[in-house]
């Protein structure tokens, strides 16, 4: 995937159009990221019922990659249970190959489970990005934490 | 000088990147380095290495001779009075601590004030905030203009004998400016405070002496003009490195060690506590040797060349915008934009995959940031060995940016 | 292992001083480097050369995989949980102020008590004078005993809860003694006291892990190691680590800097202001390669064998002294002595007329040298490339500075 | 001149029997050197009458050119008018190659002006030791400084 394929795909309408932008008032969890190295920061907050994920919201600035990556991940996350919202992370982490050791999905095969966050496995390809297109999925990770 | 000659010493100058000939532009974080400087330290690892100042044996003089040699290359190149000014540091940063907690925490108290600008690097930030938790002391800051320069028309007010430190930098590492030296310096004067220029990017840029400067300290990284990195130096007025305190302490630095207390070495000694950098002094020296040879006015007025050049094709491009001064008369060759709504770090991918190397980011200066009222800015900056040709590739590159970000 | 074929990786090793083949016997100073480690060296400079952390582009993301990959060895070579808990500084000495002035200037307070002993280097006395001084704590000093080793028999009556910081070095520098870690280890934590291994002697010359010392932190340089001047390692204790304070302030160890206060990076970063040593830590992490190629085990055993030679060779000769243990299991490869009435550096001088370096001086350990009641010893030290045939060269330079100086 | 040569001439003989060594109790000037690179310490003190060094003593600790140094300078001042003994402290300064651009004695000719002193010259050979014989006359300086 060439970096202008990358872009084309969904990042800049993510970028440009970001889904579930805001705040929520009353959140049941939240957390900010903070990547210190290019400065991308990402808010982000939700509410959670019964185990299930009803409502999103983010904030934030930094690059396309990190603010497309959080709008696509706002939009996937709600409506889910808080194990396969878990399940995804991990997913999306394994693609990203962030976890060592773990294969992650094929990038030349992508399937059609993660939708428009396929579109992040090319990160993969620009490494110094990476912890952009992360920092949403693991500031999720701690403001779940949070609930535990 | 010929920047084309110039390319030749510098083997990094002729690498590929993703399929592309290197256009480095980012030589304000750090410059690449002549074959002159390279083989400099290996010749020392290779026939000379021995620590320095303790041996009596053959190497060990030898050792020393080159790092003694290596300081007064530093000296005769800021035409100080003598190489006891030099102070080898590991780099500005750790100059401006020296400075700080060698002087500041020793003589500041509550209610003293430190004067610094809102252009500053954080490198001459954070360390007088460590030396104000301790002392008590205050920061302030001088605000900047619309046109990107140092604000002076309030400085009566803001310096007065509550001032005792005015530290700031020579040249802006994300504007470019050129800092008013001769009017801060002498209002500091005025009031008896010590002042200090971070010369991390003056000094490799612009022919100047410490004499010109008239500062009481002047410090520099060796890795931002061509020299290794891991070495820096601190000019300082003679008065001023007797009386100071050393910051760290251990090996070399002493005269005697007694166990409660110790003496210290002599000046510069006193402040270079430990097995000092030697292959980097020896690096340094050799850099040194090669700007001289080079001739600082002829670095200077190839950067005045290239950046009125390149800021006149950044120009051509819509939707840019340039921080920074435009006359090249008060500015050096960090040249600092944005571009739309590209941010800077997609920039930066961009470009890289067309193999032109800028920076994207805070530039270590958070609160110019601030004033600036931008999370970030692309920079690209120039040295001895950029040509017009690599301005031009970077335009294009800009230009394909715009395409594949759609900007209209 | 075999020195012969080692010493074909040296460069230097086959250089001649004063007509005469050098014998360098002075690694206890700085240790010669090997080919791979100057080329690695070279190898950044030439091809992969950027600052690192910071930049959005090829060279500066190789240069931080290179520069963080020699963190990474550094950790695996000392067996440290992660990478993370390696703080890379420039050198011991800078370490052991990094912790004096980070933990020691936030934490201490007057009746406070810091441990030393009685053969520590400067560099593990002077940053702990200058805290005192600060905080108003106070030194204590473990003795030697008659056969030069640390002197634990009053422990129990000098350790109390008074005492914080209890420093020591792994392995002497001027006696070869290698400290009786675990006792004082135990010792330290009984009281809640926070405790520094100075490992610069001890780590490039004996094969242990950070678990086996247990200590919160420890201090070493690379140029001991077969690495590079210019840099060291912090290995500390996660927890402490991030309960510490930055010593040095500046760029790459903050998350934000407003204009009157800052917050830090996480470990390691935090700890590291500045552009670092990048270049350096690449030839750091070519020489723990090279080590662990060798094997520790390997090292430790080439050392015994050479210095239980040379102990029993020096004993052949009138008139000299050494100082230290006789007991290899508990030493390392420095070898202090003194020849009748030859101040050492007459004889040092002598030597080095047949090429053969070794160190004479006050070793960096004053309060040591009033222990042993001599202004200064003569100090031959081994590393990975010395021969046997090396230590019947200086036996037979000893026996030429006998006859020069009529010595019965 | 050989390394031997130079401990045999006349070093060994002052090391090992240092003239003039101990302390004057009243004395008119004094002045501690040390030599902080390889510890050296040398301790001079004279009596001046009328413009002339009519004592000196001289103690120390340190190598055998240092003390050497230190011994034969002892014996060399007594009797000297003060701008003779500045004339011979330039003489072996410069004789040791200390001030820059001066010439110095040939050491290949040594005249007979500074006797037992001119094995001093010797110590050009060996740059790390120029200090150590240097010591005792850069101290004499600091003291006779003090009597201005
Ligand atoms: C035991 C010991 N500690 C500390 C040091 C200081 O190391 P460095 O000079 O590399 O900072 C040395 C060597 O000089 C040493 O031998
Ligand atoms: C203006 C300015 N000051 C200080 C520094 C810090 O220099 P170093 O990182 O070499 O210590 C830099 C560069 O990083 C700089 O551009």
């Amino acid at each position: 995937m060439s970096l202008e394929e990358l872009y084309r795909q969904v990042i800049l309408d993510h970028y440009r159009n970001p889904r579930r932008s805001g705040s929520i008032e009353q959140a049941d969890a939240h957390a900010e990221g903070h990547n210190p190295l290019c400065g991308d920061e990402v808010t982000i907050e939700v509410m959670i019922d019964d185990g299930v994920i009803v409502d999103a919201a983010v904030r934030g600035r930094g690059c396309s990659i990190s603010q497309a990556s959080a709008s696509m991940m706002a939009d996937a996350i709600v409506d889910k249970s808080l194990e396969s919202v878990a399940t995804l992370t991990r997913q999306v982490k394994s693609m990203l190959d962030i976890e060592d050791g773990n294969p992650g999905l094929d990038p030349e095969r992508p399937g059609s489970v993660l939708g428009d966050l396929e579109a992040l496995a090319g990160v993969k390809q620009f490494p110094v990005r990476i912890k952009c297109a992360d920092l949403p999925w693991t500031t999720l990770e701690e403001a779940l934490a949070t609930t535990d | 000088m010929n920047p084309t000659t110039v390319r030749a010493d510098f083997p990094i100058l002729s690498r590929r990147v993703n399929g592309k000939q290197l256009v480095y532009l980012d030589s304000a974080a750090t410059t690449q380095k002549p074959i002159q400087v390279i083989d400099a330290m290996n010749d020392f690892y290779r026939r000379h290495n021995a620590s320095v100042h303790r041996g009596a044996y053959t190497l060990a003089e030898e050792a020393t001779a080159l790092y003694e040699g290596a300081r007064s290359k530093i000296a005769s190149f800021l035409d100080a009075d003598s190489p006891r000014e030099v102070v080898l540091t590991r780099g500005t940063t750790n100059a401006i601590n020296t400075v700080a907690y060698g002087w500041g925490l020793y003589n500041l108290k509550p209610g003293d004030r430190i004067l610094l600008t809102k252009m500053e690097h954080h490198a001459n930030v954070v360390p007088w905030q460590l030396i104000c938790r301790h002392t008590g002391a205050e920061l302030e800051y001088l605000p900047l203009t619309d046109d990107f320069l140092v604000d002076t028309s309030n400085l009566e007010a803001v310096i007065d004998n509550r001032t005792r430190v005015v530290a700031f930098s020579g040249m802006s590492n994300v504007l470019g400016t050129i800092g008013p030296h001769a009017e801060l310096i002498q209002a500091a004067r005025s009031v008896g405070a010590m002042t200090i220029i971070d010369g991390a990017q003056l000094i490799p840029h612009a022919p100047t002496t410490v004499h010109d400067l008239g500062a009481d300290f002047v410090v520099f990284s060796a890795h931002k003009m061509l020299g290794p990195t891991g070495i820096g130096a601190m000019w300082g007025r003679m008065e001023l490195l007797e009386a100071m305190e050393p910051a760290e302490g251990g090996g070399s630095m002493i005269r005697d060690v007694q166990l409660d207390n110790s003496t210290w070495a002599d000046v510069p000694y006193k402040f270079e506590a430990g097995t000092p950098p030697i292959a980097e002094a020896i690096g340094f020296g050799a850099a040194v040797d090669y700007l001289t040879k080079l001739g600082m006015d002829n670095v200077r007025a190839h950067e005045i060349e290239i950046t009125r050049y390149a800021l006149d094709r950044l120009g051509e491009i819509p939707d840019l915008t340039v921080y920074g001064p435009d006359d090249t008369s008060m500015r050096g060759g960090a040249v600092s934009f944005t571009l739309a709504d590209i941010h800077p770090h997609d920039l930066a991918t961009i470009l890289d995959q067309q193999g032109v190397a800028i920076r994207a980011g805070h530039h270590c200066a958070r609160p110019l940031m601030r004033v600036l009222d931008v999370p970030a800015t692309a920079r690209a900056s120039f040295y001895v060995y950029n040509t017009l040709e690599e301005v031009d590739a970077l335009i294009a590159a800009l230009h394909d940016a715009r395409r594949i970000f759609d900007v209209a």
